[in-house]
């Protein structure tokens, strides 16, 4: 019983890092390296709890969400895919940028209650189960569909994918937008679902680990849920431990699941190291692409 | 359409002519904000941008400046390096809380010991710390290839809780009734880094942040060393085949960034913060990694970037105080600043044209 | 309309910034023609076959295909239309399979299963097999190229164009291409080859149009006329004889034994690699890319080390030192990738310069740059090689790859080594330059060094070395004078047609 | 001492450690500043600068806010302890109102509350409504205030229930809903159904709405979450002190002291106890709170025994106010480590 009780928490979570994650390898499948992840899922988190309190339904919410956090990515694909600025230092902006945008814009949701949501089947969340269908959905998308394949090959070779005839920057720009979606759901999930209330900041960092999750789920969908897991679950352990009163040293497990990213990165990065080959990076991740006609 | 060109030239003077556009342009759309968020737009500018400097409190807001921009500066500095040779150390903060860190345990060793020796010894102290937590994310990705990026941001979090564990714990103040916070080094003499010029601001951190800027400056554009960190950053299989070790050059980067940092928060602690805190740290670290790219990873540019961010973030308290401006618009202020720099920075290395060829 | 036309250009014309890359250039093709263009480095070759497959537009010019307007938007437009290209540079993805790779290339791909099995097919029946589920990561340089060729003929292109594709291929690889390329043609396929190997045009093709400077000088058969007189028609002035004479091995300057090397990125691993190099001496390493190549420069100049004993140099142990030890040593290196590895594009010349020239000509001091001797260095190395550039603050990036080339080989020959090493030093160079680099590898060793030539270009190997080895899946044959070598014998000794099946030609 | 004469403006400023919408301690300071504007009108003026780290910043708002003509400066958090200090020494004519410390000067006041007053009815309410006999604390730091106010929650909850457990939860933030969630979460997955906060974000009563169980309103009323799950609250409320201090700056009778004020001063608020409570638990709890205001009852009195079994207090015997303020343990019965 407990264990289940465990598990529904790991669940919860695992979600926003979840989406967030999925929307990072998307866009790093496509050759683009956005760490603005925190900055588009607070934007999300703000603008789906505002439409979620606005129109009494968390559907809305999620669905402002996705679009505000893609609307903010759209700024940084406009730069770096038109005006082709570096990618980290852009992506850092635009970090800054939403975290400070979503405090000045979020004040009158201080202290709002969210609507209630609904669970749906086994107790579990619906935007639960979305994320669990988005896993297999974005591997058959990205390893079985013609635009996946597009995309994958912008992401690895953005000069032959150009003289084949391909859009990179239109492939990136969507690729860009499919990610700020995903990240805004996954902040919006924190707002409504998790804590639900509003407060500025409040995604605390979630941005930064579906960023390291993407690097040691050797950008694989599966992957990503594996490490989302793997975070949730060590989060929601160091909670239950105490909660349970096992006489635990907090500072050392507030740290783990840090620690355990850590590990986990790079046990996987030696893998892919020593079984030759610079990993499965997407060839062209991060590489301006600058074509003249 | 307009289109970009590449460059093969950059005239000299756009250099100097990007900046200074994405500043004014921040301003322009800033301003844009402000007004449509209700407040004086025109107010708002001067008392961000020129009360600090020449406003009725500038006596005390200019000195200040120093003080702000110091560390943020002498990160920023070992940051660029990396930066330049693409290595990612994103992990300043920690790097910087660790240095406190280290620098105060030795004082608080030694209190309450007096002695000459003992500022010297946090100072080294504290690189050492910030070394050593710089140098995790170099020997990982040497020895297994894990990105710096992400092991550098995760020891963030890392050293937040460690600053909180010291806080509460080990360092914990004996005569502070059980309040979390380490004693104040201000009131140790030997161990504080006290104003050195009365009602400049200047303190060793300072000093500390002009050398470094002196330093990398002659590393980056005088040294074969700094040449061949370019080269790593443009080419690096060119670097290996001019001779640079990659595994050298990742661990000279991340340490002397991470030694860097590491120095800055000894500084602090010994000067204006005073003391190890569970909050230690207040995002020195990734502010510094904006001024790095607002001074374009150039050791000049970054002096200027520093004080600039310095300029915005007292600014930004002046105008919560004077206009009411709610903090947050300080951090929105700077993150235009970027996209406009980064934006306006196209345009040193590419030509605007119009149609679709000439 | 004429039946003796299935492609026509009139008056195309693109210019870049500062270049006419093309100016008034017509001439047409035949079906069922082997049709070349020839032309110097830079002349405007690639730019004239881009514009035809929708990846260049045209300022000026028309251009008919089949009878129709030709002016595609993009390639996709060109491939409905019926061309198919093969890229100068490999346009694949490493890390995809050769099917996915092949779907790519095609605008309405059948599915999966069905695309599998059509490959297999068509690649069998012009005698490229090919596994779809590999990974382009694990293939040879000649699987690639048969991956490119493979991905065009399954679109049934009526004219295919191939830019540069033997440049990697061994003599036997070569023949097969051909082999089938002949195939096409009699199936009525139309062919637009640019090669800068004159013979190889002058046995297998059935027209030229030479281009210089973006104009075209003249359409002509190639049988007709002989390689020198193709390359003066290039370069419209007379083309230099290489002097080998002048030389005499002395004493053994470069000794490597049992060189062993893990493989570097979709490379292979040297295994047990030995040889000598005396004085005076020029060794020429054949291989199709991929066998090593990279390994042994990489094992050579530094930028991977190795056990005590397997690389000496005037009897002092380097195994252990790194470039610039190995450089002050007087073992130099000209790796074959200019645009990254033997020079950083995004630097001027006379950075570029510093990068290996460092210690060697005094361009720093404790560590301090010499900027004014870097400079003059760069300047030399200019004049001396006669590098086509503005002057020595030009990015290095913004020289086209024959001068380029010229500069980096420059740079490593000015040094005096006593031995230099060098990987592909004509790699996609015109006729003109590439004269001008064998000459100077033939005075350097004049002058008393020792030379190892890694090349793919056998009529270089036999032009310039005194003693020839093949290095085939990372082992390394024992040199054999070359004296009396022949390109079938070296071909052999490469490992022959590395599994092609011959053509089986059209029933 | 002068007062102000009419007429002449007094500035008052503040700085804050969180932003003022935290809905939790700045922003309950920040109603303290708005009650003074309501109580004063023209004859004050406020300012404040609001997400101030501890540090040097501190220090740099401090000075700011006295430069900008501020003669009374409320600092409202531990942290900014030795920065108010310096600035005081360097502004000798400004006073300084420091919340929750210990250093004094000559015009540096200290000011802090008697949470555990209110802790006490808390734990009384807590102990009678739980079913599953386990009551969870979500605890901030382990610093002398949070874990006086674990101790009197459980010694009361334990007085009127002898079988109550208590289950703690150390969240190491003041103030991080997504954090505090999941500690309620974790909580209540223990079988816990009553949660205390000393956290301030109303994040765990939302879990409790979403999951069942009861909660308390904590620093602020959060009375959105009434009837249930919040039943009561402990409310910080500055504005009495605030409204008397500026009052006697005004009129120039203001004086350096640190005074540690209750339920009884009227800092410590209480709540509305909901229906949700039966109405005999309910006027036990008001019972508690109106002896404990009129300082007929002493929520540390003993018999009380260390968590480790050794004698704290003898029966009768009451703490003093210097082993409350540096308390560094649990008392018997609690389970839970404190982390060291
Ligand atoms: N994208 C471009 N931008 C600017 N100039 C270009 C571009 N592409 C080609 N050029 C210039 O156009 C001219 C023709 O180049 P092109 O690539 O067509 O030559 P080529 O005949 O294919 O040479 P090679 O034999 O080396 O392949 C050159 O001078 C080159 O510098
Ligand atoms: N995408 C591009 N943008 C700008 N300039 C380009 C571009 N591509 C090529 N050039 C210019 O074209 C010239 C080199 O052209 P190109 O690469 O065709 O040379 P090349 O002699 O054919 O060498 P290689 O055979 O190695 O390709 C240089 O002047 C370079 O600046
Ligand atoms: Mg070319
Ligand atoms: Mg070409």
């Amino acid at each position: 019983m407990i264990e289940w009780t465990t598990f529904l928490l790991l669940l919860s979570a695992a979600t926003p890092i979840l989406f967030a994650a999925l929307g990072e390898t998307i866009a790093e499948r496509a050759g683009v390296l956005n760490l603005g992840v925190e900055g588009m899922m607070i934007t999300g988190a703000l603008a789906g709890f505002a439409a979620a309190h606005a129109t009494g339904s968390p559907m809305a919410g999620f669905v402002a969400g996705a679009v505000a956090g893609a609307a903010l990515s759209l700024i940084f694909g406009g730069l770096t895919q038109y005006l082709l600025t570096n990618q980290v230092a852009t992506g850092l902006a635009l970090t800054m940028f939403g975290l400070g945008l979503t405090a000045m814009f979020g004040k009158p949701y201080e202290g709002v209650k969210a609507p209630s949501m609904a669970s749906g089947p086994f107790g579990i969340n619906w935007v639960i189960w979305l994320g669990l269908i988005l896993v297999p959905v974005t591997w058959l998308v990205l390893n079985r569909t013609r635009p996946g394949l597009i995309l994958r090959g912008v992401g690895e070779n953005h000069d032959a994918a150009h003289a084949l005839g391909y859009k990179v920057r239109g492939t990136r720009m969507a690729a860009i937008a499919i990610g700020g979606a995903l990240a805004g759901i996954g902040g919006a999930y924190v707002s409504i679902a998790t804590v639900l209330q509003w407060t500025e900041g409040m995604t605390a960092g979630a941005g930064w680990i579906a960023l390291a999750i993407v690097v040691f789920a050797g950008w694989s969908p599966w992957g990503v849920l594996a490490g989302a897991w793997l975070f949730g679950g060590v989060t929601v352990l160091q909670l239950r431990l105490q909660a349970a009163g096992v006489a635990v040293p907090v500072q050392l497990l507030s740290m783990a699941p840090y620690l355990a990213t850590i590990i986990v990165l790079v046990i996987i990065s030696a893998r892919h190291k020593y079984a030759g080959g610079g990993g499965t990076a997407p060839g062209s991740l991060g590489r301006p692409f600058h074509a003249l006609r | 359409m307009l289109r970009l060109e590449p460059r093969t030239r950059a005239p000299w003077w756009l250099g100097v002519a990007s900046p200074v556009m994405a500043v004014v342009a921040t301003m322009i759309v800033g301003g844009l904000l402000f007004a449509l968020m209700g407040f004086d737009p025109v107010a708002s500018i001067r008392t961000i941008f020129w009360d600090p400097l020449f406003g009725p409190a500038a006596g005390y807001s200019r000195p200040q400046l120093l003080v702000k921009a110091g560390p943020l500066i002498l990160i920023a500095a070992g940051l660029a390096i990396g930066f330049r040779a693409g290595i990612w150390n994103i992990g300043a903060e920690g790097q910087y809380i660790i240095g406190g860190i280290c620098g105060a345990a030795v004082a608080l060793a030694a209190y309450p010991a007096e002695g000459f020796w003992i500022f010297p010894a946090m100072v080294l102290a504290g690189a050492a710390g910030g070394w050593t937590w710089g140098m995790i994310p170099a020997v990982l990705r040497n020895r297994t290839g894990a990105s710096e990026i992400l092991v550098s941001l995760m020891l963030v979090y890392v050293a937040q809780r460690v600053a909180a564990w010291m806080a509460f714990g080990p360092m914990r103040n004996p005569e502070g009734f059980g309040m979390p916070g380490s004693r104040n080094l201000q009131q140790y003499p030997p161990a504080s880094n006290p104003e050195l010029i009365a009602g400049t601001g200047i303190h060793w951190g300072v000093v500390a942040a002009a050398i470094a800027v002196l330093a990398t400056w002659f590393l980056m554009s005088r040294h074969i060393r700094g040449f061949r960190i370019r080269v790593a950053g443009l080419a690096p299989r060119a670097a290996r085949f001019a001779g640079v070790r990659p595994e050298t050059l990742v661990a000279f980067c991340l340490g002397l960034s991470g030694a860097l940092a590491g120095m800055a928060g000894l500084f602090e602690v010994a000067g204006p913060g005073g003391q190890i805190t569970d909050s230690f740290g207040s995002g020195y670290g990734f502010t510094a990694i904006i001024v790095a790219f607002l001074g374009r990873l150039h050791p000049l540019g970054i002096l200027l970037a520093g004080l600039l961010m310095a300029l915005t973030y007292i600014g930004g308290e002046l105008a919560q105080l004077m206009l009411s401006l709610p903090a947050a618009t300080v951090q929105v202020f700077q993150g235009m600043l970027l996209f406009f720099l980064l934006a306006f920075d196209t345009l040193t290395r590419y030509r605007l044209r119009w149609g679709t060829a000439q | 309309m004429t039946t003796s036309e299935l492609f026509r250009a009139d008056g195309l014309a693109k210019s870049y910034p500062g270049v006419r890359a093309n100016d008034d250039v017509s001439f047409s093709v035949a079906p069922g023609e082997i049709h070349a263009l020839l032309g110097e480095n830079g002349a405007g070759k690639s730019t004239l076959v881009k514009m035809i497959y929708g990846l260049v537009r045209p300022d000026q010019g028309r251009m008919t295909l089949g009878g129709q307007p030709h002016a595609p938007a993009d390639p996709r437009a060109a491939r409905a239309a019926g061309v198919g290209m093969v890229f100068q540079h490999f346009s694949l993805f490493d890390a995809l399979t050769v099917a996915e790779n092949i779907a790519l290339g095609m605008d309405s791909p059948p599915p999966r299963a069905d695309l599998s099995r059509r490959i297999t097919e068509v690649s069998t029946a012009y005698g490229l097999p090919l596994n779809p589920a590999r990974r382009i990561a694990s293939l040879s340089a000649g699987e690639r190229q048969r991956v490119e060729i493979v991905r065009c003929l399954l679109g049934n292109p009526r004219l295919l164009i191939m830019d540069e594709p033997t440049s990697v291929l061994t003599p036997q690889e070569a023949e097969i291409l051909f082999a089938t390329l002949r195939q096409l043609a009699a199936q009525g396929t139309s062919i637009l080859y640019i090669s800068h190997k004159l013979d190889e045009i002058r046995t297998h093709c059935d027209c030229a149009t030479i281009l210089r400077q973006g104009r075209v000088v003249g359409t002509v058969n190639p049988a007709d006329h002989s390689a020198r007189e193709l390359a003066a028609m290039m370069v419209g002035a007379e083309m230099r004889l290489v002097d080998r004479s002048g030389r005499q091995a002395g004493e053994v300057v470069l000794t490597v034994a049992r060189l062993t090397s893990a493989a570097g990125l979709e490379g292979t691993a040297l295994k047990d690699v030995g040889f000598q190099v005396r004085a005076g001496e020029i060794l020429g390493i054949g291989g199709v890319a991929g066998n090593g190549q990279e390994e042994l420069i990489a094992a050579l100049s530094g930028e991977t080390t190795g056990r005590p004993g397997t690389v000496t140099l005037d009897g002092r142990d380097l195994s252990a030192e790194g470039p610039e030890a190995r450089r002050r040593a007087g073992l130099l290196a000209a790796p074959e990738d200019r645009l990254g590895h033997a020079a950083v594009p995004d630097m001027s010349l006379t950075e570029n310069a510093i990068l290996t020239g460092a210690t060697r000509q005094g361009l720093q001091k404790n560590g301090i740059l010499d900027h004014r001797a870097a400079r003059s260095f760069a300047e030399k190395i200019i004049a001396a090689f006669d590098v086509r550039t503005p002057g020595p603050g030009t990015a290095a990036g913004a020289l086209s790859g024959g001068n380029l080339q010229k500069y980096v080989i420059g740079r490593e020959i000015l040094q005096e080594p006593r031995a230099l090493v060098v990987n592909q030093p004509t790699w996609g160079v015109d006729a003109g330059a590439a004269a001008a680099i064998r000459q100077a590898l033939l005075d350097l060793a004049g002058r008393g060094a020792a030379v190892v030539v890694i090349s793919q270009d056998l009529d270089e190997l036999l032009e310039l070395s005194d003693c020839f080895a093949a290095l085939n899946n990372g082992v390394l044959s024992p040199p054999v004078p070359t004296e009396g070598l022949t390109l079938e014998q070296v071909g052999l000794m490469l490992g022959g047609a590395h599994g092609m099946e011959v053509a089986h030609v059209a029933a | 001492q002068t007062p102000i004469p009419e007429g002449e403006k007094l500035k008052v400023g503040f700085i804050y450690v969180g932003p003022v919408g935290d809905g939790g301690w700045s922003y309950q300071h920040d109603l303290g500043r708005q009650a003074i504007e309501a109580e004063y009108g023209d004859r004050i003026e406020t300012t404040f600068i609001e997400s101030v780290p501890e540090g040097a910043d501190a220090e740099r708002a401090l000075t700011q806010l006295a430069l900008s003509g501020c003669k009374l400066i409320f600092a409202t958090s531990f942290g900014f302890m030795d920065a108010v200090i310096n600035t005081a020494a360097k502004f000798p004519d400004v006073k300084f109102e420091h919340a929750t410390g210990y250093k004094r000067a000559e015009n540096v006041a200290t000011y802090d509350a008697r949470f555990y007053e209110g802790r006490a009815v808390m734990g009384t309410i807590a102990g009678r409504m739980t079913k599953s006999n386990k009551i969870g604390y979500i605890g901030s730091f382990p610093i002398p205030e949070v874990i006086q106010g674990i101790n009197s929650s459980f010694i009361h909850a334990r007085k009127v229930n002898p079988d109550v457990e208590m289950r703690v939860v150390w969240a190491y933030t003041w103030f991080d809903p997504a954090k505090e969630a999941d500690a309620a979460s974790a909580l209540l997955a223990e079988g816990v159904d009553v949660i205390l906060q000393h956290t301030d974000s109303t994040a765990p009563l939302a879990k409790l709405q979403e999951k069942g169980g009861i909660g308390f309103g904590q620093a602020s009323d959060m009375a959105a979450f009434k009837p249930t799950p919040r039943v009561s609250s402990i409310i910080d409320n500055w504005n009495p002190y605030y409204i008397r201090r500026v009052g006697e700056v005004l009129d120039g009778t203001w004086k350096s002291h640190g005074v540690w004020l209750g339920i009884g001063d009227g800092e410590v608020e209480i709540g509305e106890i909901t229906e949700a409570v039966p109405a005999e638990v309910k006027a036990e709890a008001e019972a508690l709170r109106d002896q404990i205001g009129s300082g007929a009852y002493h929520p540390f009195t003993g018999p009380l025994n260390k968590q480790d079994g050794s004698a704290w207090l003898a029966e009768g015997q009451k703490a003093t106010d210097e082993e409350l303020s540096s308390m560094n343990f649990f008392v018997e019965g609690i389970s839970a480590q404190i982390p060291s």
